[in-house]
């Protein structure tokens, strides 16, 4: 605004036109401070969250789970979250879990969350035994649909170079029908649909995906037919943490609980957002009655 | 004090912090390598975010680094991802033996000799003469991307969203006529058809056809603030996240 | 009081000894009971296991897929009587597929059961191709057995390694002589079918609506833009957006500032950017004319090409070659939000007066124009981004919605022939109002009268119009 | 000729070719789409020469003429050239030349995941405090259009949170019966908002987007629109 107008304008003029960055500084400690108190909510898990954690719970232990970790850093802290608690919970369940990316920004995020959640909280977890690590191959679609009739076609080694027969845990496994659960998280192309449409479907092999809020709408009419359940962005996660903290209370005691934090962080600056709306509002609309009046009295 | 002098101390102040940065996180991780990445992260965070306040120095840094990284990064996805196993291996298999050993006993395929063509033609831009010939490469592109979208949109946003938009107008369930459902199918009739009046070139949006429109873009209205407020929560939670590596990751007060 | 409580104290004495005599009683019971169950497994270890034979499918027909590149055969049968829908015998069909009708069978795929047709994708065009489809059974409690003792089996049923593991596993529960008889005796072999050759098609005769519809549209298109050159006059409203370029250019001219011309992030191959690039190529002209600065990074190499192209030919044509530069076109990179970084750095440095965001933009649309907005430019958008123009619409001064950011160069060019194909394009849309007025009046007749008629005409037009 | 027509002659040609191909299956038509597409991508690559070359360029020069912030031209130049070596010599790569070129533990992984990543995420992230300020300003009862807008945002906005029955529980509680039933109707409010009339709009844009695209095409394809060569008939 030019000096002269702002000299002349009234207070509540002025204030209809605030430096944005007031607003910057509220938005930024709605989000830092429900994060560093550690606040959260209970979430009253949804239906197709809980869909996804009762099949993930009554799945027996030394089930077979595949995790695609099919995004990248910009859409991380959004899906982090989600791969970490639905790690967690598989491993709390004894299960045999498959990591592998059809994304190549996945592959680092694979290790990444091995090295954080996996070998720290599940010390007895042993590589080749209990998990491996298949690594990102290129092929998008295409991939899929080989590995749902041939795993070794695509995948002779694991991501460390180790050859797939001297692996443990692959001996078992020789095509994607040998899996009892897929999770595709990541709401891009490829991923979720795209694990549907060419493993789930024709393979006959159930799964379950978490993708971000934005994405989540058009994946809704895959369920519950061809998939199991689907996390959605933040609050799906939160949902998740919230119903498997109330489950298992002991293990999951300490762990952290990013999605739940987050959501409040979420939910504060959203409020925010919405008091700074009616606030420009009845800034506007006070200043217009005031306009009008002078304009009268004139 | 002259703001000279400020902008020193700043720097100082800034620099300092990040030696005791990575001082501390290589203690904290017993990795110096760890040190100097989350350092490294967390400081270009915090340059970026600067801009919010107002442009300077330390935003200018971020962003240059920025743009010389990424687009070396993207050039060299191009090179190992594309150049290599589409066209050099497609044209010569024998020749990436060395990086690419699956592709090298393959058959060569001459049609890969089209875009070697267009792409040294387009360069040839470079030259001083015989820059006008990369039009050829120009127009191979445009009646690509043209003869491609045109059936493409065709069919997705023309074809299926008319099929999708033929409902009855009175939604009947088993427990007789649902209000609400017919209303949203004649909402959605009424919706689109006015939607398309607005857009209509060739006609003055004047009486009922003006009314037709308004209530378009109405409608349209509608759409956008739903459409605006539907992301926000999305939004937020990015910056959720880059705030839980900056408490988190790297100060260490979230847990 | 006291005798309440005495009750009370009694009452509590008693629920904890009947507590107690349950949970002993279920401990006894549930003993019991694992017992019993492995004296099952015990018991059934005899081979007492005689599965019946399987019906075979019936009806198995095979026929070259139609409108194919070739390469492929389709099958379809009927399914096995054993097939029920709930709780049937059958796990999945095997097809085989041999060169001769007698021997050489081996194993192209697997279909689930329930399903009544499977499609080989790995045929050989002008081979003549026999197949047949084994019915497979279903086994409750498999048993995951070890590489080392599936192996040998494999080897003796080489057919079965294709199956997969889980499959061949369950043959262990046999003995050798049993899993031997087994192909014979329990899976159910349909008759042969064929011979059958794939081929390819020149034509896809599932997609004639779409090509029916295509041609209509192009036609009326052509049409118009024939009648335009031919002098006709046509009719076209003003559109607000545009009017506001011209406006916008001057205001640039006249602050003495630049403009900055964003053309989305994608590459040539997107045609929104092409139509960004025609915007330019009239803008650049109004530009070229009143002398006004123009700074244009991109982020992408091909798009820096083509926009010095065209922003060079408006100088040209505007009479002042010598005006034109190189620099204003400058690429950044490749990376979505470097751009952006480097973009929202130009305009806190430059100030341009005007902004133009005219093509395929992603998260990064609000970005640019909330801090083109802190600036105080005058801002002009257009995308066919539709998750994006709320964003521009907010923060914004002007937005090309979708369809005027493609009519806009025609517009700004005032060439009749480019005027034309607008009104060619409005009659697609009176097409598509058409039948959707149409399409729902059955719809809504078929769903007020339960009329079967009513229901199959709506039915048809939608099929018309399925992508 | 060889300038103009040419030019012109390729678009139409190859645009033709395309469409047309769309309806044949056969070979070599059936999949010309996706060759040409492949096709794009390797001149797109060739094309990063004269871009990555104008890169430098305008670095070099404004180092060269110590032009304002020319220090930061440094920092682009050595990003630049640093990134660019470490992914085309795959330094580090512990599978050597062979191995693929974002293996971890490679100078190249490195540097993405300590430089690219956080930068993308923090740019990224900005749009939560622009989205912030945008609403602020734009979302205002101004007139018709804009109030519409801003009901439509603000419904959405409050829907997406617990806040709605929150408030509902408080009006239950004051005895104001209806204040309850209305905050209880906003999660099915936002819900219809997102599937009927959002629906309504998006198909009209589409709708409309597709026929601007056809004609556009046409007017390409045909040689209508040429000023993207330069070669305006003028």
């Amino acid at each position: 605004m030019p000096d002269d107008v702002k000299n002349k304008a009234g207070l509540l003029e002025r204030l209809q036109f605030i430096d944005r960055r007031y607003i910057f500084i509220f938005i930024a400690l709605a989000v830092i401070i429900p994060l560093l108190l550690g606040l959260r909510f209970e979430e009253e898990p949804s239906p197709i969250v809980l869909a996804l954690y009762d099949k993930i719970d009554e799945m027996p232990p030394g089930s077979r789970l595949l995790m695609s970790f099919d995004y990248g850093p910009t859409t991380a802290p959004e899906i982090q979250p989600m791969v970490d608690v639905i790690l967690r919970h598989a491993c709390l369940k004894d299960l045999k879990v498959y990591l592998m990316a059809v994304w190549a920004t996945g592959q680092s995020l694979t290790v990444q969350t091995v090295e954080q959640v996996l070998m720290p909280e599940f010390p007895d977890y042993e590589y080749g035994i209990d998990y491996v690590n298949l690594g990102y191959k290129a092929g998008n679609q295409g991939l899929i649909r080989v590995i749902v009739d041939d795993m070794k076609r695509m995948y002779s080694t694991d991501a460390n170079g180790t050859d797939i027969e001297e692996i443990p845990i692959m001996k078992q496994v020789s095509s994607l029908k040998d899996m009892d659960l897929i999770v595709s998280f990541g709401g891009g192309f490829p991923g979720i649909k795209e694990w549907i449409l060419f493993a789930g479907d024709p393979g006959g092999i159930p799964v379950g995906g978490a993708c971000t809020a934005v994405s989540a709408p058009q994946l809704y009419p895959y369920y519950p037919n061809q998939m199991v359940g689907l996390l959605g962005g933040i609050k799906g996660a939160a949902e998740y943490e919230s119903h498997v903290l109330n489950t298992y209370p002991e293990a999951f005691a300490k762990t952290p609980t990013p999605g739940m934090n987050m959501m409040v962080a979420q939910m504060v600056a959203h409020i925010v957002i919405m008091l700074f709306i009616v606030f420009g509002n009845v800034m506007y609309f006070m200043y217009r009655g005031k306009e009008r009046k002078l304009t009268l009295e004139k | 004090m002259n703001p000279k002098t400020i902008k020193w101390i700043i720097f100082v102040i800034v620099l300092s912090a990040i030696v005791l940065s990575v001082y501390f996180v290589s203690l904290d991780r017993g990795s110096f390598r760890d040190g100097v990445f989350v350092t490294t992260a967390a400081f270009l965070t915090l340059f970026i975010m600067s801009f919010l306040y107002k442009d300077n120095p330390y935003y200018k840094f971020a962003e240059h680094l920025f743009v010389g990284v990424s687009a070396a990064y993207w050039m060299t996805m191009g090179f190992w991802g594309t150049m290599v196993p589409n066209l050099v291996a497609k044209l010569w298999p024998g020749s990436v033996r060395g990086v690419l050993p699956a592709l090298a006993d393959k058959d060569p395929s001459l049609w890969f000799l089209i875009p070697l063509f267009l792409g040294i033609v387009l360069l040839m831009r470079l030259s001083p003469k015989g820059g006008w010939i990369s039009r050829w490469a120009l127009a191979f592109i445009v009646g690509t991307t043209a003869g491609l979208n045109l059936i493409r949109y065709l069919r997705s946003d023309f074809i299926q969203q008319v099929n999708n938009t033929i409902l009855p107008l009175v939604d009947k369930t088993e427990a007789g006529i649902s209000f609400w459902g017919s209303f949203s199918n004649i909402f959605i009739f009424v919706g689109v058809l006015c939607g398309l009046v607005y857009f209509f070139f060739s006609k003055e949006h004047k009486g009922f056809f003006g009314g037709a429109a308004r209530i378009g873009i109405l409608v349209l209205m509608l759409t956008f603030g739903a459409g605006f407020g539907y992301t926000v929560m999305a939004r937020i939670s990015l910056l959720a996240g880059r705030m839980t590596y900056l408490f988190g990751d790297w100060l260490g007060l979230i847990k | 009081m006291c005798g309440l409580f005495c009750v009370w104290k009694m009452l509590k004495l008693k629920v904890a000894i009947f507590t107690l005599l349950f949970l002993l009683l279920s401990c006894f019971s549930a003993v019991a009971q694992t017992e019993e169950e492995i004296s099952d497994t015990t018991a059934s270890e005899e081979p007492s296991y005689r599965i019946p034979k399987l019906a075979p499918v019936t009806n198995l027909e095979v026929q070259d897929s139609p409108d194919d590149a070739g390469g492929e055969i389709e099958l379809t049968w009927k399914l096995s009587a054993d097939d029920t829908e709930d709780n049937g015998l059958v796990s999945k069909y095997v097809i085989l597929r041999s060169q001769n009708r007698t021997s050489d069978f081996h194993i192209v795929g697997v279909a689930n059961h329930q399903d009544t047709s499977y499609i080989d994708k790995g045929t050989q065009d002008g081979t003549e191709y026999y197949y047949k489809v084994v019915t497979f059974p279903k086994y409750e409690g498999e048993v995951r057995l070890t590489r080392e003792e599936i192996d040998p089996l494999m080897d003796e049923f080489p057919e079965f390694t294709e199956l997969g593991i889980k499959d061949v596993s369950m043959l262990a529960e046999y003995d050798r002589n049993l899993a031997a008889a087994f192909i014979d005796e329990i899976l159910g072999i349909s008759a042969v079918a064929g011979p059958v050759k794939s081929s390819a098609q020149w034509f896809n005769s599932k997609d004639l609506d779409t090509f029916i519809i295509g041609l209509v549209i192009c036609t009326s298109v052509v049409i118009f833009i024939g009648l335009a050159r031919g002098g006709r006059k046509l009719f076209l409203r003003r559109i607000g957006g545009l009017q506001a370029i011209e406006n916008a250019i001057g205001r640039a001219t006249e602050m003495g500032k630049s403009i900055l011309f964003i053309p989305g992030i994608q590459d040539m191959d997107d045609v929104q950017t092409v139509a960004g690039i025609t915007i330019l190529g009239r803008i650049a002209k109004t530009i070229a004319e009143y002398d006004t600065k123009i700074n244009m990074p991109v982020s992408r190499s091909i798009v820096m090409t083509t926009a010095r192209e065209t922003i060079k030919e408006a100088y040209l044509s505007a009479g002042r070659p010598d005006a034109y530069s190189d620099d204003m076109v400058h690429y950044i990179t490749d990376e979505q939000f470097g751009y952006v970084a480097a973009v929202d750095g130009i305009m806190v440095r430059e100030k341009p007066a005007t902004c133009f965001y005219l093509g395929a933009f992603f998260a990064e649309s609000l970005i640019m124009a909330e801090t083109g907005n802190s600036i105080g430019a005058i801002q002009i958008a257009g995308t066919a981004m539709p998750a994006q123009l709320p964003f521009f619409v907010a923060a914004c001064d002007y937005t090309l919605i979708g369809e005027e950011l493609f009519a806009a160069s025609a517009y700004l060019s005032g060439e009749p022939k480019q005027l034309g194909s607008l009104k060619g394009q409005d009659v697609g849309k009176v097409i598509a109002m058409v039948f959707i007025i149409v399409g729902t009046a059955f719809a809504t007749l078929a769903a007020v009268t339960g009329s079967e008629t009513f229901l199959e005409i709506t039915n048809m037009i939608k099929s018309w119009f399925s992508a | 000729m060889w300038r103009r027509t040419v030019p012109i002659m390729i678009t139409f040609f190859v645009g033709t070719v395309l469409v047309v191909a769309e309806f044949i299956p056969h070979k070599p038509f059936g999949n010309l789409g996706e060759d040409f597409s492949l096709y794009f991508d390797i001149i797109a690559v060739f094309a990063f020469i004269l871009g990555g070359g104008n890169l430098c360029r305008v670095h070099f020069s404004k180092i060269y003429r110590g032009k304002t912030d020319w220090q930061f031209s440094i920092v682009t130049l050595l990003g630049f050239f640093v990134m660019l070596a470490a992914g085309l010599f795959k330094i580090g790569n512990p599978m050597g030349i062979q191995g693929d070129v974002t293996a971890a533990g490679s100078l190249f992984a490195d540097l993405y995941d300590s430089i690219f990543t956080p930068l993308q995420g923090t740019m990224y992230a900005l749009l939560a405090f622009f989205v912030a300020s945008a609403s602020y300003r734009a979302f205002r009862a101004k007139n018709i259009d804009a109030s519409i807008l801003l009901i439509a945002a603000f419904v959405i906005l409050l829907g997406r949170t617990p806040a709605p029955s929150l408030i509902a529980d408080f009006f239950a509680g004051a005895g104001i019966g209806f204040m309850a039933t209305a905050f209880n109707f906003v999660p099915t409010l936002t819900d219809w908002i997102m599937d009927v009339p959002n629906l309504a709009g998006q198909r009209a844009i589409l709708i409309g987007i597709a026929l601007g695209v056809i004609s556009m095409a046409l007017r390409l394809i045909l040689g209508v629109e040429r000023t993207y060569l330069g070669a305006d008939s003028k």
